[in-house]
């Protein structure tokens, strides 16, 4: 089989990296480590999905993902990206680089009980035709572990209205834990080539150490379907047809 | 060495759960004088030769460029500091 | 203590340094200085040091020590580094030793942290250090900087760092100021190891007033190696270079070592130190540029920075190889131009390491540094002198031989004693007590009675404390809170995996240390047996009060042989600890708090048994055992 | 409403983490005139009446009593915002 080559960014304390790599391996994809100095766009030429992982990049000093957005690499993505030929996809952390780097609208403030926290929590699929969302059913609830101290997306009344009109809030969760209005964690650009969620999917990839889940602890694995939906959207934008399932 | 100060505060249509946690512990603390607190950053740029108008400038660029994020926050002073 | 500051306005205050101690304003006390001037007052009695102590440094250098040795030997030999109250003690550990239960040990008592096999080339190192005085000045920091050191430890031994764990016990719950240290240790102790990306698999709080002006922070470090990998502190090899990287060493720390080894007076600590703060960002750069090293072998021998930074990594490293060493303190990167030799020997900057490197290796190890970014200067060599020598602006401040630095420094035999005070508070029985004239009776009364025990500071649920700590980043925690034992993935082929727990009741060891210690032990033996992993060693934290007291000694005779026995009828080795004395306020001890840690390994984890009942267990049984 | 600043900084002799990241990027993203960053908080109290000097008195002791901490940091200001 050709698995899919899907790029992971390796900001310094990203702490989700290795289990996004691991993640991306489990679904049926090639992952390739990205160093974030990257200036040239032959390290992303043959790639058609990048994800930019979770954690604390660059300690998240000076706000969360501030510091990664300036990295060389982002300006190559969003070039790529720009040229219609990349898909870049954000978790946790990484959608606050996104965000940062102006790529998706809107940003990130504290939660409303200021402070890290994680917890697992519900979400539901709003829109099951991204890029990170196509191996959901639609309006499908599903848990992930969501974690951080600024999880609390917010954005103006118009951005907001613009979203929601065009199906670019693709997840919400049932009851936001961060604070986030309209409940959205996560958000879509009008292409469908930039995506973030604020959530750690990749803690819930593998039966024993997923989230709670009613058949027992740690059983959850509702992750999956994320990378799944990734390794499929960079199949299918390879042309080399549906991988996955 | 001269130093510029720059100061970022949350927009005021912005929430900011920091500050408002802090207002939450006022009266209790006894502080009935303040009916709100909102919570930014003030960074200390300390600058390498004179801090000339053009220094300042740089400054502010920096502050449009990394030090506030124009989403959720906006630039509340650009200053040489005395 | 309450935070009692009239305004302390504006000014940053002026920082108390080394700087205070230098001799009669001489530019530099240098050794040559030093043996011109016999008769120059020193402050050893400031630094910690008894009249003896300081004649004895005198004997061994043939003179005075320089400003800069005596800050030296006063560190390395302060309670805190030399163990010089609880070695008499801590030697059972070896001696009740058994070859059976020495057998999964790859490396014993003595190292940085203890090494166990955990079988198909797999090694585990764990251990716990006290980061009590820094905490209560500042808990955030000083409970970040705690799990921060202990990483570096384990990092040090050649190993990943696979999780982290903490202990805390603070004052009372309604005391006002019990928040700010519970809750700034809690949080100090997330920030730190969320960054790191090491998940918090396992910890314990308790309240009581006992720790109100004196609480307990304990940080642990779990680390995974293969047995190749295994790296031992030692400088040895003629003609290598010594490298310091990480972190710049600014003024931060300095008299750390010292102070630990102090008791707080009334106030507080009275010559505080500058808080260390903490740069999990620097760090987690580190473990990778350490780790990569390691892969490469390009390092000898590696040694990480905590107290009394350089002055103890020189000896210890130095004390540790086969000749000598000669250090250009001129060289090292500094974040404050302002400090002196001495502060500059003694700061205890985090986040800073220092190896050994042949000098072939050099530009490799450069190169890997440029990689990760990471700053460093070569400060010396090792030769075969057999002395310790350090040049600043070149002078030699320092000419000593390292290993009377290091492993010299004097041991007590300290007397000890039952106190009496402990048949008074065992003859407080429960059955004495008001309470046992109005136990409830009637249901209602028995409802409420539970309600109450399960609303108490101790008995409280702990989510808030463990919602702040990353449980799951790394991917292979089977159980973290709120499981009696933390279980981890080690080998991802096959599901080998350990479990892990620390605990102690401090008023079990208070009422009957030898008796309260076996407890402490049985317990997170039995935390991680119940769990369903082999037990296969132990390591201790043992905080207590002052050795100078003879009831306090007594209680650490006491415990230490408990551990000891309990050991001995468990069949499982000590692997390693941490000794933590002085923790009291004016007079009053702490309760003793030796923390044992227990670490297990399962074939596969996936058979191991939370200790909740998860809503799937519907309509199993329930034994009391 | 008044609106009273307090403005909090690092001591000079604490590492302070937040600005030694910022200062790392600043010659990549071509920012050479800046030789150090430090970060620092800035509050903005809210004035429930009118912003005397007792009440900036009592702002002075909110920031020595919460808004700093003694041990890491120093208030390096309060005063009305004009
Ligand atoms: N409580 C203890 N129980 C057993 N061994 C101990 C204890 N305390 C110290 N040791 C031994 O002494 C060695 C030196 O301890 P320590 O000074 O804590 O290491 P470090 O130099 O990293 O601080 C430890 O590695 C350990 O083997």
């Amino acid at each position: 089989m050709n698995e899919p080559k899907i790029g992971v960014v390796m900001f310094d304390a990203a702490t989700d990296a290795a289990s996004v790599l691991r993640a991306v391996e489990l679904a049926g994809g090639q992952p390739v480590k990205l160093h974030p100095k990257t200036t040239t766009a032959p390290d992303v030429a043959d790639l058609k999905v990048v994800i930019l992982p979770g954690g604390f990049s660059y300690g998240d000093y000076l706000r969360p993902g501030a510091l990664a957005a300036t990295q060389p690499i982002m300006r190559v993505l969003a070039d790529a990206v720009k040229a219609k030929e990349l898909t870049v996809v954000g978790l946790g952390n990484g959608f606050q680089v996104l965000t940062e780097a102006g790529m998706l609208p809107g940003g990130f403030i504290a939660n409303t009980n200021p402070g890290y926290h994680h917890a697992d929590v519900e979400f539901i699929v709003e829109n099951n035709v991204s890029a990170i969302t196509n191996a959901y059913a639609a309006a499908e609830v599903i848990r992930l572990p969501q974690k951080g101290a600024f999880g609390f997306y917010t954005a103006t009344e118009d951005e907001l209205d613009a979203l929601e009109s065009a199906g670019n809030v693709i997840v919400r969760a049932k009851d936001s834990v961060s604070g986030s209005v309209r409940a959205i964690a996560g958000i879509s650009s009008d292409d469908g080539l930039v995506l973030g969620l604020m959530a750690s999917p990749e803690y819930a990839i593998e039966e024993g150490f997923g989230t709670d889940h009613p058949d027992g602890p740690g059983l959850g694995v509702d992750g999956q379907g994320l990378f799944i939906s990734v390794v499929r959207a960079a199949g299918a934008t390879n042309g080399e047809g549906v991988v996955g399932e | 060495m001269p130093t510029i100060v720059v100061e970022v505060m949350p927009k005021p249509e912005v929430l900011d759960p920091q500050g408002k946690a802090i207002d939450a512990r006022l009266p209790e603390l006894g502080f009935r004088e303040f009916s709100s607190v909102r919570q930014g950053k003030r960074f200390e740029l300390t600058v390498d030769g004179e801090a000339t108008a053009e220094v300042l400038d740089r400054a502010k660029q920096l502050a449009a460029q990394l030090l506030a994020n124009p989403s959720t926050e906006y630039i509340a002073k650009v200053e040489v500091a005395k | 203590m309450v935070r009692a500051y009239l305004f302390p306005w504006c000014v940053p205050q002026a920082q108390p340094t080394v700087k205070e101690l230098s001799v009669n304003n001489t530019p530099l006390d240098t050794v040559a200085y030093a043996g011109e001037t016999p008769d120059v007052e020193q402050p050893w009695a400031d630094l910690g040091l008894n009249e003896q102590e300081y004649s004895r440094i005198r004997e061994i250098l043939g003179r005075r020590p320089t400003e800069a040795e005596l800050a030296m030997y006063s560190s390395m030999w302060s309670e805190h580094t030399s163990y010089k109250s609880s070695k008499v003690h801590l030697r059972q550990f070896g001696e009740k030793t058994t070859e059976e239960m020495q057998q999964h040990m790859l490396v014993g008592l003595g190292e940085n942290a203890g090494v166990v096999d955990l079988g198909d080339g797999w090694a585990v190192t764990f251990k716990v250090e006290s980061h009590n005085s820094p905490s209560y000045l500042e808990p955030f920091q000083g409970a970040a900087t705690g799990i921060g050191g202990v990483v570096r430890d384990i990092i040090s031994m050649g190993a990943r760092p696979v999780a982290v764990l903490d202990s805390l016990r603070v004052g009372h719950e309604d005391h006002e100021d019990t928040a700010r240290i519970v809750k700034g240790a809690v949080a100090g102790v997330g920030h730190y190891g969320n960054i790191l990306g090491v998940p918090n698999i396992a910890g314990e709080t308790a309240f009581d007033p006992v720790f109100q002006g004196n609480p307990l922070v304990n940080a642990g470090a779990v680390g995974v190696l293969r047995h190749e990998d295994l790296r031992l502190a030692q400088a040895s090899g003629t003609g290598n270079k010594i490298v310091l990287f990480g972190a710049r060493t600014g003024g931060d720390g300095i008299g750390g070592a010292a102070m630990s080894s102090a008791a707080f007076d009334d106030e507080g600590a009275a010559n505080t130190p500058v808080v260390q703060a903490g740069d999990p960002l620097q760090e987690n750069v580190i473990i990778e540029a350490t780790l990569e090293l390691f892969a490469t072998s390009l390092v000898e021998g590696i040694q990480d920075l905590g107290a009394a930074g350089i002055a103890c990594a020189t000896s210890e490293l130095a004390a540790g190889g086969d000749g000598g060493m000669h250090v250009e303190l001129t060289n090292v990167l500094l974040r404050d131009e302002g400090l002196t030799a001495g502060d500059i020997l003694m700061s205890e900057s985090q986040e800073r390491m220092m190896a050994v490197v042949t000098p072939d290796n050099v530009t490799a190890f450069e190169e890997i540094m440029a990689k990760y970014g990471v700053e460093y200067s070569w400060l010396g060599e090792v030769n075969a002198s057999g002395r310790l020598t350090i040049d600043w602006n070149g002078e030699r401040i320092v000419d000593v031989d390292p290993t009377t630095v290091a492993d010299g420094g004097p041991v007590y035999e300290r007397p000890y004693a039952r106190p009496e005070w402990l048949d008074t508070v065992k003859a407080d029985t429960f059955r004495s007590s008001d309470a046992a004239a109005n136990l409830p009776e009637t249901g209602e009364e028995l409802k409420a009675a539970v309600v109450e025990l399960m609303a108490s500071a101790n008995m409280a649920d702990r989510s808030w404390i463990t919602s702040q700590t990353d449980t799951s980043v790394g991917g292979n925690t089977r159980q973290g809170a709120p499981n009696d034992s933390g279980v981890l993935r080690v080998d991802e082929e096959t599901g080998m995996g350990i479990g892990l727990a620390i605990d102690c009741n401090s008023r079990y060891t208070y009422l009957d240390p030898y008796a309260g210690s076996q407890l402490a032990v049985a317990e997170s033996y039995r935390n991680v047996a119940t769990s369903g992993a082999t037990p296969l060693g132990i390591s201790d934290g043992l905080n207590f009060g002052s050795p100078e007291d003879p009831g306090v000694m007594w209680q650490f005779a006491e415990s230490t042989r408990g551990i000891a026995d309990a050991c001995m009828e468990l069949s499982i080795p000590v692997t390693g600890g941490n000794v933590s004395l002085y923790n009291q306020t004016v007079d009053t001890p702490i309760h003793p708090t030796p923390m044992i840690v227990t670490l297990g390994r399962y074939d596969d984890v996936a058979t191991a048994v939370p200790s909740w009942l998860h809503p799937a267990f519907d309509g199993s049984a329930l034994y009391l055992l």
